[in-house]
């Protein structure tokens, strides 16, 4: 492999990501499953790098999920979609920064199509304005909030007090990066390093220590497929596909898995456990997982925080393991007790994956 | 100081119409960029379709060129002023020289395959072009991977850069075809015990003996052709590529890994004819070749009286078609400058 | 009756995603549901290039369009700029449209998907909400999941969400006013007219295959819908 | 074991590196037209047997190049011997006596 052919490509597919001012859209996917690493974000653009961003209460989801399963009709989702621009608009903002990929490939689709055709602009400003009397501004700037963190990976390593290397060893981690396909496939030059190498996440991995494997299925999507999982009978698709990424990784030995989507570190979690189950397979070290991580929570362990304050308890595939290497300290007395302490039990111990 | 005409570019298109020129008498004065007449004909070792030296071609054309024109090497025009009936060819080293025609023979470049990020050209080790495989078998060292050992299995991939509307090429480059067929054949006459194949969409065999190459390249070399556009390529751990196609003949996704990929790469306007054409005021088309007055029969006329043109610069042709149409521009020149007099 | 090729030309979709297709496979070749599914990407713009009004009905009342699993991938290799990803959406929506859908296996199952994340929506705000990700429908999600469900609004406060709650954060509740707005625009821009579409369309159905349907999610025909896979889908064990 | 209710669905890609090229690779010397096919579907055109059943003869010069030995068992038995497609290949493929010689090379490579 040729790094210097990657940083040629990297070089082709600069954007521009906002400094400042972000009105931020959430993701449903992540609100469910990582929350925590919504609040890491804004811990990092508020706390750590005093930036503003916005939140407004108002908004929705970008109906993506149903529009991607083809229940929601491509005008009804445009015009949910104007409704988040007119809330940004009101607000005083043009910067938009979505936690979700699916919202953020439907973002440009939706911008790109009203560049050109025009009159489908005008149209769903005639439904917005039926609807809901509302009108709205076009964003001047549409990121990822990986995007983001992107943007600022030097800032966060000058502050950060871990680092991606083996804490006794000082071997550089080995990481395996996946972006979600809707974040720059359909628009290669709407994403950091373009579609067939994003530099997103691998900008991140370098910056904070660590290395990136580039194994022969890094492009292959995790195969949510949406109506693809969000029915039983089709699940099997679902797994296949995150299955085949596993067994392509598993010989580059990783020692966890970076991604920027919200569906794809769910399915890369859960999938695990259940292959674990169904067919007596573990794809990381001593019959444990892989780790799978959001970029945020990643953030957040280069920063110090404690892993329970970001989420990690919530992860099917247990992280300790990178923890150890990293040399942070957790309590894992602490792991599933409540804000305040209390007693919530613990979850069952899978009958394969070890958990505890 | 005064010249009949100046041909820009001292390829097989340049020298041929020099030749031809200086035949029939005309003042010639051929410019070339590098530091050597030849063009692309220097790169490359053997060709098709009866697999000759290059050299053996490239000797006859300086051979009958002999040194009845003059030639500039490490010369290019900067400026080109058009007068009445007349030219002024301002040099990049400040001389300026007045002709009465201009030949535009200023050939092609090859497609950068690194465009095409999904092959990984420059970035996988064992990605390399035709143009790689060509000085790999000129240099009469064996052919290896990056590692240097002898590959078990070899891919070609036809249409790179070409037929793409992704690389702004939706033209065919039609000699890349034949090159993919004459390559293969070279790497099983290297490697006897390799197996090696092509992926394709069409295989455009249309020029005399080039089907019958194809026909020996499958009987007499086993060489296996697959149909499908390769879409994507990754490295396996051992530096192998392992390349995914849809085999179009099964309707099925297939999968499989190659020592070495080459990536047959297509014809590319020269960046400088665009530059010369719009200083000219002579049209390019949308594939941004240099744009003739009648396709049938006037293909060495730009439009602009005087300044003509010959050879890959209006398209991709083969070595024997470049010097049929050079030969013609030739003609075409001689009967103009007839009109001036 | 206007022409099917018609009414799918209609659809901007359309105009951006069929060019002209040179069946080169480069889509099918990195598809993931070609590779799971029987189906290629290259034969559903084969057949709409065709125009064919018997194959492309064919196209709407079957199985196949319903394999994609809308990644796009197929989109960023095509060299003619065709994106099938894109027309399998236009398909889909007219297949709802004219009611074929419930003519296919795979079709069949938008009434599941209406009744979760299409009325999620709308309830919510969301396109889901962990009380309606009900572990025993999910064993996928594994115990953590479960232990989660158990313990939502200590383990959301924990985890810093203001679950269900007035205000902003994480899976707050989305104020009714918004919710309002959100069911009109679903009203004004055709998003209600499918959803009563599927239902309409799925009854009739449900009626000719004699099974039970009532708007409870554990009806006879939705559970059918939501777990039968009949093999010819995939490739053979 | 949990029952999740579906299991992953298996591979169709044809995986070339895992194929059996053993049948091939025996056709090559008793039937050495096998290499010259085009894939230019004359013989799948006028095809006997195709008329009446779903059946490509093209299809059977293309899974024994690929090494798929099980679906190729399955096409060749849907074969009628009636020697049409010899008539018209445009590259001398003696596909009747190919699909004999494919029995024999499975059954001897058994």
């Amino acid at each position: 492999m040729i790094n210097e052919g990657k940083k040629r490509i990297w070089k082709d597919y600069q954007k521009e990501i906002a400094d400042d001012r972000y009105f931020y859209v959430r993701s449903c996917i992540r609100q469910n499953f990582f929350p925590a690493s919504e609040k890491a974000f804004l811990r990092i653009m508020q706390e750590e790098l005093k930036k503003d961003v916005f939140e407004n209460a108002a908004h929705t989801t970008c109906s993506g999920i149903g529009y991607h399963s083809d229940v929601v009709p491509f005008d009804t989702t445009m015009t949910v979609i104007a409704r988040q621009f007119s809330l940004m608009t009101e607000s005083g903002n043009e910067n938009l920064v979505t936690s979700c990929i699916t919202s953020f490939g439907l973002y440009n689709e939706v911008l790109e199509t009203w560049k050109h055709f025009p009159d489908v602009l005008k149209k769903v400003r005639g439904y917005l304005k039926t609807a809901t009397g509302r009108e709205f501004e076009i964003p001047k700037n549409v990121a990822h909030a990986s995007d983001v963190i992107f943007r600022f990976r030097k800032e966060i390593s000058a502050i950060g007090v871990n680092r991606l290397v083996h804490h006794e060893t000082g071997r550089p981690l080995k990481v395996v990066e996946h972006i979600g396909c809707h974040y720059s496939k359909m628009f290669p030059s709407k994403g950091v390093g373009g579609a067939e190498y994003p530099y997103v996440l691998v900008g991140m991995v370098e910056e904070w220590g660590g290395e990136v494997i580039d194994y022969p299925e890094r492009r292959h999507c995790c195969g949510f497929g949406f109506r693809q999982y969000l029915v039983r009978a089709n699940r099997g698709y679902s797994l296949a596909n995150s299955k085949k990424k596993f067994e392509s990784m598993k010989p580059y030995k990783p020692d966890f898995i970076l991604t920027n989507c919200p569906g794809c570190p769910m399915f890369l979690d859960r999938w695990q456990y259940t292959l674990s189950e169904m067919e007596g397979v573990t794809y990381g070290e001593n019959g444990r997982g892989i780790p799978v991580l959001t970029y945020e929570e990643l953030a957040g362990l280069i920063l110090g925080y404690d892993p329970w304050d970001l989420g990690l308890q919530v992860h099917q595939v247990p992280v300790e393991p990178l923890l150890d290497k990293m040399g942070i300290q957790y309590d894992t007395s602490r792991k599933f007790l409540g804000k305040d302490g209390q007693d919530l039990g613990r979850p069952d111990a899978p009958s394969v994956l070890k958990f505890f | 100081m005064a010249k009949t005409v100046v041909i820009v570019g001292g390829g097989v298109a340049g020298m041929t119409a020099a030749s031809r020129l200086a035949d029939l008498g005309e003042k010639v004065l051929l410019l070339e960029r590098e530091e050597e007449i030849g063009g692309h004909l220097r790169n490359w070792d053997r060709l098709f379709p009866n697999r000759r030296p290059g050299s053996e071609v490239l000797h006859d054309l300086k051979e009958t060129l002999g040194n009845r024109v003059e030639i500039r090497c490490n010369e290019s025009p900067g400026e080109i002023h058009s007068l009445q009936s007349s030219f002024i060819v301002e040099l990049e080293s400040g001389e300026k020289i007045t002709c009465d025609a201009v030949l535009m023979a200023t050939g092609f470049d090859l497609f950068d395959a690194r465009r095409k990020e999904e092959y990984g050209y420059g970035i996988y080790d064992n990605v390399i072009t035709s143009a790689d495989l060509e000085r790999m078998l000129r240099s009469g060292s064996p052919v290896t991977t990056s590692a240097g050992k002898a590959p078990s299995r070899v891919g070609f991939v036809h249409c790179v850069g070409s037929r793409d509307e992704k690389a702004g090429n939706l033209y065919c480059s039609k000699v890349c075809c034949v090159t993919g067929v004459k390559q293969a054949i070279e790497i099983k006459e290297h490697l006897p015990g390799s197996e090696v194949f092509g992926f394709y969409m069409d295989l455009r065999m249309y020029d005399r003996h080039f089907e019958e190459m194809y026909y020996e390249a499958q009987q007499k070399w086993e060489i296996n052709f697959l149909r499908g556009r390769v879409s994507e390529c990754a490295e396996n751990e051992d530096q192998s590529i392992v390349l995914k196609i849809e085999d179009t003949l099964t309707s099925r996704p297939l999968k499989m890994t190659v020592d070495l990929l080459v990536l047959l790469v297509g014809f590319v306007q020269k960046p400088e004819t665009v530059r010369i054409a719009k200083l000219l005021g002579i049209s390019i088309g949308e594939d941004r070749f240099l744009e003739c007055l009648d396709e049938h029969t006037r293909f060495n006329y730009t439009g602009k009286p005087g300044i003509f043109v010959a050879g890959t610069s209006r398209g991709p042709l083969t070595i024997a078609n470049t010097i049929a149409d050079a030969g013609e521009a030739a003609l075409q020149i001689h009967n103009y400058l007839k009109t001036l007099k | 009756m206007d022409r099917l090729y018609d009414m799918l030309s209609a659809d901007v979709r359309f105009k951006e995603g069929l060019k002209a297709c040179l069946h080169c496979g480069t889509c099918t070749a990195i598809c993931p549901a070609a590779e799971f599914y029987n189906y290629q990407p290259r034969k559903i713009v084969e057949i709409l290039q065709t125009k064919n009004e018997e194959e492309i009905e064919a196209l709407l009342k079957g199985d196949m369009i319903w394999y994609c699993g809308e990644c796009m991938s197929c989109v960023t290799r095509c060299p003619r700029g065709n994106a099938p990803g894109l027309l399998i959406t236009v398909l889909r929506g007219l297949s709802q449209d004219l009611g074929y859908f419930t003519e296919s296996e795979k079709g069949r199952q938008q009434l599941a998907i209406k009744r979760t994340v299409g009325e999620w929506i709308l309830e919510y705000g969301y396109c889901m909400f962990p009380s309606e990700v009900r572990p025993e429908a999910h064993p996928e999600q594994g115990p953590v999941w479960k232990w989660e469900v158990e313990h939502i609004e200590e383990v959301m406060e924990r985890l810093g969400a203001n679950y269900a709650k007035t205000g902003p954060g994480i899976l707050r509740k989305v104020p009714d006013e918004d919710l309002q707005e959100l069911k009109k625009i679903f009203d004004v821009t055709g998003g209600t007219r499918r959803f009563e579409k599927i239902e309409a369309c799925s009854r009739q159905k449900a009626e000719e295959m004699g099974m039970e349907l009532t708007d409870s999610l554990d009806s006879e025909y939705v559970h059918h819908i939501y777990t039968t896979n009949d093999p010819k889908h995939t490739a053979a064990e | 074991m949990i029952n999740f209710g579906y299991t992953a669905h298996k591979e169709r890609l044809i995986d070339y590196d895992k194929n059996d090229k053993r049948v091939l690779e025996h056709l090559k010397k008793h039937e050495p037209s096998v290499l010259t096919c085009i894939a230019c579907g004359s013989c799948t055109a006028t095809c006997s047997a195709g008329q009446f059943v779903d059946f490509n003869i093209r299809l059977v010069q293309t899974l024994l190049r690929r090494g798929e030995i099980e679906p190729l068992k399955q096409e060749i038995r849907k074969c009628m011997l009636c020697g049409k497609c010899i008539l018209v290949c445009p590259r001398g493929v003696n596909m009747r006596n190919l699909i004999l010689a494919i029995q024999t090379a499975i059954d001897k490579l058994k």
